[in-house]
């Protein structure tokens, strides 16, 4: 990983010098190792500061959004399943491709430090990861960990290691191995009664503090004004004044990026409630590719995203109205 | 004829079928192996049940030369479907207690050879109450 | 049981103008009843409902929500309907998925010439709402008398 | 704060008898804008309007509401009456009390609480309205005819005349449809062929008319006075321009064997063939399933007789592209099958036909010469029976439920042409009801059995079965109470008719709706009948519904004036209620344009001015000509920059408001 970071840093320093790019969307250290930062380099900053390590788990596509209208050239460093979400971007004209630099990263899983404290850690200084294991060190001595226990809930349905794309790939990357199926957790939830699954929902919902760290995340969410946030949309709200408000947030939310939701992972990531929000995504997911056929958003760019697209024959709505069962 | 209507109703209940929706065209009439040994022609009791007429079906033994064949509800074009109408006065008549009790003794008197053995069997079945 | 019968829902009942609106119009020229809970709303294609209009009926206290739209190939707009479709079997299984009862939503293709077939859906999406009895899982109490 | 009148029409007793009108104006007072509400008998009637023109005057109202009919009906009656008084026309909206409320409900306390409900409704509804002004498209001048029976020729001759390009598009080889097949036409016997052939040649020789034989529409896209179609030519494997129609190739022609679609397959054809001697165009086809040159590669013959060498046994489909302004559906009618009537032994004897097929024995120029035989032996029969209402009127599920319309009369003419050519041969018709409004028909029924004593039966027939080399039909004689069995050396059935096969493509292709009998509906079924619901689209002949030929001639000359009367506007009014995106919350995803079926929605790179912040960004721009109002857009937009004039979010959103307010 140190080895990685160098060589990243070397070439994303001859890159601002040879004018290739005039930015460099990275990540910052922290004051420990693992609170790193999202940030964007100059050629006038330099890499002071960059950082890549473990706890790089950030999608850093969103960020090119707001510097569609600059003329500026950004390189930015993006793990394979950040490669989804780019290539979602560019099918919506989000971003803008010509002003891009992608460099592609090899991946391996990255760590969640609360996953870590979780296991009795504390006083961390430094981390090394050795891939399949991780050894911390701590002002009370060195502890190796196993790291797929470790490993960021994203990473644990990881998409794989292939960069779909990118203008130069810097270190290569495994998949990690997966600890859970993808919809698991969709599916323990669809095994409920309607009872449970209303209990499950109410619980984790009227957790929501409507920070909306979610959408500021997400690299679908790109509404240069949200429906929630427009005064005239008759939904805007700020805060969740009743039980209906938190679900029509996260309804609304996660059907304005159904079809889109590349499935990153980073809603949950981030929510500070921990509510499990990939599970409504999730849903969205796995619902489309039961009906429609198997669909990944950002597999490529250009697609024609399952919810602006139709079959004559696709199943009608009556079957869910209709459905047996819980 | 409030009676009348109430008995229309409960042979139109019974049966299921729907008399009102007949075009009178006959068909099934045309069709009826039976007809000339009937008193009432199918599209004539499909008229007496629409009309409440439903005693003057049961006093006559029109009902039972219908041999259920069934030809008058397949080839009906209004799904009036006639034979199970008659097939509905039939049991309106055979659920009046005592009226239709049949005592082995007076068989042999209203019996010819050619009725079925069969026939019998089930007469006895539905009028020995 | 009395409760139930008594039990007066609210069904929102979003029409395209060009099959349904006409259809339930000539369910009407046919004076072929259906309970009053029914209030219809005029779109100009299934396609228009947006998924917050339903959601709002439900905030509101509706206690179920109905689209009708042209036949899947007969839609007046060529695709509208198709994309009524997928938009809302996704969302009613999303309602579902969070513990909404499923038979609150419903899409129907009523065409301008199905009058019979308008009033047989409505009559039966009230009775399945009233079995259902009050929106209680979905909805503002503030909006609740 | 918007002024807001509110008119409640009582329709007669239509809505006042089971809405509380008084009660749903004194309601509606309550709502916050509205400062008029009354309530009138007839508000549609001139003194009506009057009301709604004056209230507008005098209270200076900016929206007003009508409690009344369905919108279907009447709105544009309303919103022209709006205009007249000065108020922008879209500020008017309608709350349909009676379709949707006093017709369905019996109850006066139900009906007036719903009526209120859908009052308050719209009156939350118009609040929200915006002065709309309606653009302009132009009109592509040249009309589609999708048919070449009677009806599409008749159209088109119409339009024709009129000075605009017509393109009648027919997918048999010949136009003529099925009044071509008829020998005489009633009430007054006319042949059949001598009126129509004449309009076929017009037809053809018309400058303003191109015919596209052996030819199908593909796809249709666009809108009123800007359709454009795809149409497939079907490859006939000969060179129109070349073929004299000499008729040398269909005598050479070794595979002879072609079931002859003109008579009804009662004979045969080769397989290059001229459908009938007045086919136009009066050029051969070649049937490619049949040709032993096109699946074998053998033969050639015709190749070789051809003195034109018109012959091309490598022609391709081609496929044309047209825009029109307005497109008629012409598409007719066919008998039906016979298959569940097996009762009437249709397919167990050759001596039962259906009435078509008697029309071609009859026929000069059918399989027989036009003498009248036996189809199995080719004696001459001495008694014939007609059964009518086969599969007409028919709600079993084998049939047609409704009353096919033109068999009463067809079969009286066969009835009284045979009895008049044969006058040896006996006639009997069974009949259920013999049915003839119509200028002349009565008299002509009357005529067959008064002056041609044929005889009618009243009652059906039960079945049809042959014994000792005759036909006996079991049937009913319902005025003398019996059941009787008739002897008949022929029985001719008189066969429903239903909508062609290819109605539902059409009907799919233009979005024009269609009943559950796959006929065309009409806009309106009085005041509108030759118009489809869609705008642009117009219905001619049997297609909307079963008629006669004078009936059929009459409704395409009403269809043509529909046609022309919109193809001679300069600009089309368009509908204002269309799509508009908001610039500064527009994302440029295309989400809205992958899903606008018109491609309406383009993108442009503007400056835009975002509270100061001015950049440039790739925006969704619609082209109001293009947009037809769909709304899809709107909901594939996730950020709410798309929105529907007329029928914008917060409309509708204020109107659920104001459906589930308890």
């Amino acid at each position: 990983m140190q080895g990685l970071e160098l060589k990243l840093k070397e070439r994303l320093q001859k890159l601002l010098d040879d004018g290739t790019v005039d930015c460099v969307i990275g990540w910052t250290k922290g004051e420990f190792i693992y609170d790193v930062t999202p940030a964007i380099f100059t050629k006038e900053s330099g890499l002071d500061g960059f950082v890549y390590n473990s706890f790089c788990g950030a999608n850093l596509s969103k960020y090119l959004v707001s510097q569609i209208t600059s003329d500026k050239k950004f390189a930015v460093i993006l793990k394979p399943c950040d490669t989804y979400s780019m290539n979602q971007l560019i099918t919506e004209h989000r971003v803008n491709r010509e002003n891009i630099y992608i460099i592609g990263v090899g991946c391996s899983g990255h760590i969640d430090i609360d996953k870590v404290k979780a296991q009795g850690v504390s006083g961390i200084t430094n981390v090394i990861d050795n891939d399949n294991n991780i050894i911390i060190n701590s002002i009370y001595g060195d502890s190796k960990i196993e790291k797929a226990s470790v490993l960021l809930s994203k990473c644990q349905s990881c998409k794989g290691s292939e960069l779909k794309i990118s203008d130069e790939i810097i270190g290569e990357g495994i998949k990690t191995p997966t600890c859970d199926e993808r919809f698991d957790g969709v599916k323990k939830l669809e095994a409920m009664t309607a009872e449970e699954r209303f209990a499950f929902w109410k619980s984790e919902l009227s957790k929501c503090i409507r920070c909306n760290a979610c959408r500021n995340i997400c690299p679908a969410c790109t509404c240069r004004t949200c429906v929630f946030d427009n005064a005239r949309s008759n939904v805007a709200a700020k805060a969740n004044a009743t039980e209906f408000e938190e679900k029509m947030f996260h309804i609304i939310r996660a059907f304005h990026v159904a079809g889109r939701c590349t499935d990153c992972g980073e809603c949950s990531r981030v929510c500070p409630q921990s509510i499990p929000l990939h599970l409504l995504n999730r849903k969205f997911i796995k619902d489309i590719n039961e009906f429609y056929g198997d669909y990944q958003a950002g597999e490529e760019s250009n697609q024609r995203n399952p919810l602006v697209n139709f079959t004559e024959s696709d199943i009608e709505a009556t079957v869910i109205s209709d459905k047996e069962g819980k | 004829m409030k009676k009348d209507m109430e008995l229309a109703n409960e042979v139109i209940r019974i049966s299921g079928a729907n008399p009102i929706r007949c075009m009178k065209c006959g068909k099934c009439s045309a069709s009826c192996p039976s007809f000339n040994e009937m008193e009432y022609a199918p599209h004539k009791f499909v008229d007496m049940v629409v009309h409440g007429r439903i005693e003057e079906l049961m006093e006559s033994k029109s009902i039972f030369h219908c041999l259920s064949c069934f030809a008058c509800v397949e080839r009906c074009p209004r799904g009036v479907e006639p034979a199970k109408i008659v097939e509905a006065i039939r049991v309106v008549k055979q659920r009046q207690i005592g009226e239709n009790y049949l005592d082995a003794n007076d068989i042999p008197a209203i019996v010819d050879e050619q009725i079925p053995q069969q026939a019998l069997v089930s007469a006895f079945r539905k009028f020995k109450k | 049981m009395q409760e139930v019968k008594d039990f007066k829902p609210t069904i929102v009942a979003f029409c395209c103008n060009w099959c349904s609106y006409a259809g339930a119009d000539l369910a009407g020229s046919s004076r072929l009843s259906y309970p009053a809970d029914v209030k219809i709303i005029r779109v100009p294609c299934s396609g228009r409902v947006n998924p917050m209009f339903i959601l709002k009926a439900f905030e509101r206290g509706a206690d179920g929500v109905i689209i009708c739209g042209c036949h899947p190939g007969d839609c007046h707009y060529s695709t509208g309907n198709y994309y009524t479709r997928r938009r809302l079997a996704l969302l009613y299984s999303m309602l579902d998925y969070m513990g909404i009862e499923r038979g609150r939503t419903r899409v129907e293709w009523v065409s301008a010439a199905e009058g019979v077939k308008f009033s047989t859906v409505m009559n039966k999406f009230v009775e399945d709402i009233r079995a259902l009895g009050e929106c209680v899982k979905l909805g503002d109490i503030r909006c609740k008398d | 704060m918007l002024k807001i009148g509110v008119f409640v029409c009582w329709c007669g007793s239509n809505i006042a008898a089971t809405v509380d009108v008084k009660q749903v104006v004194e309601a509606v007072k309550l709502q916050q804008g509205v400062v008029f509400a009354t309530d009138y008998q007839y508000m549609c009637s001139e003194a009506g309007q009057l009301i709604m023109r004056n209230a507008i005057e005098e209270y200076k109202l900016d929206g007003v509401v009508i409690c009344s009919c369905s919108p279907r009906m009447h709105e544009a009656t309303f919103r022209k009456n709006a205009e007249r008084a000065g108020l922008n026309p879209f500020m008017v909206e309608i709350a349909n009390i009676r379709e949707h409320c006093s017709w369905i409900h019996k109850d006066v306390e139900e009906g007036t609480i719903k009526a209120i409900a859908l009052a308050n409704a719209a009156i939350a509804k118009v609040k929200l309205n915006a002065p709309l002004i309606s653009g302009e498209s132009g009109v592509t001048k040249r009309a589609l005819v999708i048919g070449g029976g009677i009806a599409g020729i008749q159209t088109a001759l119409d339009i024709a005349e009129a000075g605009f390009q017509v393109d009648i598009v027919e997918k048999s080889p010949t136009i003529g449809g099925n009044m071509a097949k008829l020998d005489k036409t009633f009430p007054t016997l006319d042949c059949s062929a001598c009126i129509l052939t004449p309009k076929m040649v017009d037809a053809a020789a018309n400058p303003n008319i191109e015919l596209l034989t052996y030819s199908e529409v593909e796809k249709v896209s666009g809108f009123v006075g800007n359709f454009k179609a795809t149409i497939r030519k079907k490859a006939r494997y000969i060179n129109t321009d070349l073929c004299t129609g000499c008729g040398d190739c269909m005598s050479k022609c070794p595979s002879k064997k072609g079931k002859n679609e003109f008579n009804c397959g009662l004979n045969n054809r080769p397989a290059i063939y001229i459908p009938f001697a007045q086919a136009i165009p009066n050029v051969a086809v070649i049937d490619p399933v049949q040709c032993i040159k096109i699946t074998k590669d053998k033969c050639g013959l015709c190749q070789t007789v051809c003195s034109a060498k018109a012959i091309d046994y490598k022609q391709q489909d081609e496929i044309i592209e047209r825009e029109y302004g307005a497109i008629v559906a012409a598409t007719g009618y066919k008998p039906i099958k016979l298959d569940k009537f097996d009762e009437y032994g249709y397919s167990q004897s050759k001596d039962v036909i259906t009435s078509l097929e008697l029309e071609r024995l009859m026929n000069a120029a059918g399989p027989t010469g036009g003498k009248l035989v036996k189809p199995s032996d080719g004696s001459h029969p001495h008694t014939i029976t007609f059964i009518q209402c086969v599969g007409s009127r028919d709600i079993s599920g084998r049939g047609k439920c409704y009353c096919s319309k033109i068999c009463c009369m067809y079969t009286a003419k066969h009835a009284m042409l045979i009895r008049d050519k044969y006058p040896d041969v006996n006639v009997n018709v069974f009949y259920i009801d013999v049915r003839t409004p119509g200028k002349n028909y009565d008299e002509f029924y009357r005529r067959a059995v008064e002056e041609y004593n044929v005889n009618y039966i009243k009652g059906q027939v039960g079945k049809v079965y042959e014994s000792d080399g005759h036909l006996v039909l079991q049937a009913s004689d319902l005025l003398n109470n019996e059941q009787i069995l008739v002897n008949s050396d022929m029985v001719v059935l008189a066969t429903a008719i239903e909508a062609d096969e290819s109605a539902k493509k059409v009907a799919s292709m233009l979005t024009a709706s269609i009943d559950t009998n796959n006929f065309l509906t009409e806009a309106h079924a009085k005041l509108r009948p030759v118009e489809s619901p869609t705008a642009g689209i117009f219905l001619s002949g049997v297609c909307q519904g079963p008629k006669d030929i004078p009936e059929t001639v009459s409704q395409a000359s009403a269809c043509a004036a529909k046609v022309i009367g919109l193809l001679s506007k300069a600009k089309l009014v368009t509908n204002p209620c269309v799509a508009h995106s908001d610039e500064l919350l527009c994302n440029g995803c295309s989400n809205c344009a992958n899903v606008c079926p018109y491609g309406a929605i383009g993108y442009e790179t503007k400056l835009i001015n975002d509270h100061g912040i001015r950049e440039n960004r790739r925006v969704a721009v619609v082209n109001p000509a293009l947009c037809q109002g769909c709304g899809a857009c709107t909901v594939a937009c996730p950020s709410g920059a798309m929105d529907l004039f007329g029928f914008s979010n917060s409309q509708i959103m204020a109107e659920v408001e104001a459906i589930c307010k308890k």
